[in-house]
């Protein structure tokens, strides 16, 4: 554990963090209701949908487009579809939110975390999934949507190693 | 009753990663029971993560989180010993919420 | 011309008496009991059949097979789903029963860190005593209902006894006593009988094909196979004890479940632990 | 092979065609033939999960007064109990076969 010397660090985070307010509150004037969708209550109607492209719609009311700045890691063959462990992280910048979609599953959002400035946009969890899809994270950076997708084999498993 | 919430949060002085692992049944609503009634829906919807008066970090989940769910993030600016509190609601009002140290 | 042919013949005739000499002795000693010979040859085997798996690695079941799984049980160790029948087990061995007595009262070392030794033969009564044997007869012995074998307070208690001996070798003896011997043999008959409509033994599976798959799940080795007990299946999405584990393996068989803590399911564990001598204690274990 | 080739016989054995609508009588003297043989079985401790299921199935048709699918139950379940105990006779020297040495 190395003791951070750097300039006081709370006064430059405030600083840093006084401009990114400035920002964002220009930047969600125009669509202010999706993005208010998105923020503080519990997405009730996204959770719902079954088809993932609308739950990504009621969610940020946008559509993504791929990125390869996000590294998505899923298994190839889940050990057991309850307990699939699937993690992602990403270089892009200013991230504000992550999801997490199983298209095949009965409803496709799975998971969607809120990322408040200071956090690092990366987290990992574990999800259930009904049987082999594609699972997709969405990563909302400066306003914009982009997403990773890997095929999770899921297999109904019988004996018991 | 001992908290249903276990965590780890550590710090490397600039970021905390911090761990938690719930327990809770997590059930979707479409599984049957050995009577084969269906076992009505209850899951976490939503967890929060407040350090130093601010949310670090919330979750919001569906039925496709898996029972006695865990979840791994990191976030800057909090230091050793500092109160991370973790709460969390489910669909039928239930809810638990504890406080730990950052080691 | 000659003298090729005859040290051919010389050569295949002293092959044809190594091999026989090779094979006899075992085939003499397998009359008599030989527990020593047994457990060499039984670790052995897996150490040749899978010459880059670590020897201690082989505790670790399936995840010694595969490594898209063993990287996926990694990442849930971190923070492992048998942490809450953990933290139970230490609570339940702290408190005292009715009459203030509590485990530690009756285990050698207060019950913290033996669990390695389990099952012994217990020479008095002359039968395989299991942990959870043990440790519902601790209960009875204190005025305590029993618990069941295949329940979760079995499960977490024997999960703390576990956690105390991990990294420990399983170290299983076998007294010189011709009870122990037969507890034993009869343990190894139960291991390699097939049995169920399946027509499986335990063997068909954990010695014929481990690291393979039947339908979903990667097969596990036979060796060091109850070293990871008790374990948290996702497939039970709980904790499952020694006892749970034969039961349903016997059921997917087709094979009518004996009672839990029958001899049979005694003397399999005393055989299958004492094979098992030197790998490391890691239980409790996540599995698939 | 031997093994298996006696196995299927006794199979086919049981499943010989039944000329007229099974009675009562035939139901019970199909059921008690079952039964002693999956008694048999579990004295063996080596009873089938199959057996079981089959042998409930043929005392719940017969319960229920179809006679024909009781005594076809009955039937499938004393084979299902027959090779149940001759694989717990043959398994007592075969298994020898399986053992690391």
């Amino acid at each position: 554990m190395t003791t951070h010397t750097g300039p006081h660090p709370t006064r430059r985070l405030i600083l840093q963090g006084a401009a990114s307010v400035a920002l964002i509150g220009l930047g969600n004037l125009p669509f202010a209701p999706a993005r208010a969708a998105a923020n503080d209550k519990y997405p009730e109607e996204a959770f719902k949908l079954k088809n993932e492209a609308d739950a990504i719609k009621a969610l940020y009311g946008k559509t993504a487009e791929p990125s390869d700045k996000i590294k998505l890691d899923a298994p190839e063959i889940a050990e057991n579809g309850g307990v699939v462990p699937i993690s992602v992280t990403t270089t892009l910048d200013k991230v504000t939110s992550i999801s997490f979609f199983v298209a095949e599953n009965p409803n496709a959002l799975a998971a969607s975390y809120k990322i408040p400035d200071g956090t690092i946009p990366a987290v990992a969890n574990r999800l259930k999934m009904a049987k082999t899809s594609s699972v997709t994270a969405i990563v909302e950076a400066d306003g914009k949507l982009y997403s990773a997708t890997k095929e999770v084999k899921v297999t109904v498993g019988g004996c018991g190693g | 009753m001992a908290s249903s919430i276990r965590v780890r949060a550590t710090s490397n002085g600039d970021i905390t990663e911090v761990q938690t692992l719930i327990q809770h049944p997590m059930d979707t609503g479409l599984v049957k029971d050995a009577k084969g009634e269906l076992i009505p829906a209850h899951y976490i919807q939503e967890l929060k993560f407040a350090c130093n008066g601010k949310d670090v970090f919330v979750a919001n989940w569906g039925t496709a989180i898996s029972k006695d769910p865990y979840v791994k993030f990191s976030f800057k600016s909090a230091k050793k010993g500092d109160d991370l509190k973790i709460s969390w609601t489910d669909n039928k009002g239930g809810s638990d919420e504890t406080t730990a140290k950052i080691a | 011309m000659m003298k090729a042919r005859t040290a051919l013949l010389l050569g295949s005739l002293s092959a044809a008496l190594v091999a026989f000499a090779l094979t006899s002795p075992r085939v003499v000693a397998a009359d008599k009991v030989d527990p020593v010979a047994d457990a060499k040859a039984f670790q052995n085997f897996f150490f040749q059949k899978f010459p880059n798996v670590k020897h201690e690695d082989f505790v670790n079941g399936p995840y010694s097979m595969n490594e898209d799984m063993k990287r996926q049980w990694q990442e849930k160790e971190e923070f492992p789903p048998y942490e809450f029948a953990l933290d139970a087990g230490k609570e339940m061995f702290a408190t005292p029963f009715k009459n203030g007595k509590t485990y530690a009262d009756c285990f050698p070392n207060g019950g913290i860190g033996i669990r390695q030794n389990y099952p012994y033969f217990d020479t008095g009564e002359g039968k395989v005593v299991t942990l959870e044997l043990a440790l519902n007869r601790c209960r009875e012995a204190n005025g305590e209902a029993p618990y069941s074998y295949v329940k979760d307070e079995m499960a977490s208690l024997t999960a703390y006894m576990a956690f105390t001996s991990r990294g420990k070798a399983m170290d299983i003896r076998i007294p010189d006593d011709r009870r122990a011997l037969e507890a034993f043999e009869n343990g190894k008959r139960y291991f390699y009988t097939r049995r169920g409509q399946m027509n499986f033994s335990c063997a068909s599976c954990h010695v014929q094909s481990p690291g393979e798959r039947i339908r979903a799940e990667v097969l596990a080795p036979a060796l060091g196979i109850l070293n990871a007990l008790p374990i948290y299946r996702s497939e039970w999405s709980g904790m499952g004890t020694t006892s749970r584990r034969f039961i349903t393996c016997n059921s997917q068989t087709r094979a009518v479940p004996l009672e839990p803590q029958a001899d049979e399911y005694r003397d399999v564990e005393y055989f299958l632990s004492y094979v098992a001598n030197g790998l490391p204690i890691s239980g409790p274990g996540a599995r698939p | 092979m031997k093994r298996s080739l006696t196995l299927a016989m006794l199979l086919a054995l049981s499943f010989a065609p039944m000329a007229r609508a099974a009675t009562e009588a035939d139901y019970k003297a199909a059921y008690a033939a079952a039964e002693a043989a999956s008694k048999e079985a579990a004295g063996m401790r080596n009873q089938w999960t199959t057996t079981v299921s089959t042998l409930a199935a043929a005392k719940k048709a017969g319960d229920g007064g179809d006679f024909d699918r009781a005594v076809a139950a009955a039937k499938e379940a004393e084979a299902l109990a027959k090779a149940s105990v001759f694989q717990a006779t043959s398994e007592k020297e075969t298994w020898k076969a399986m053992e690391i040495r």
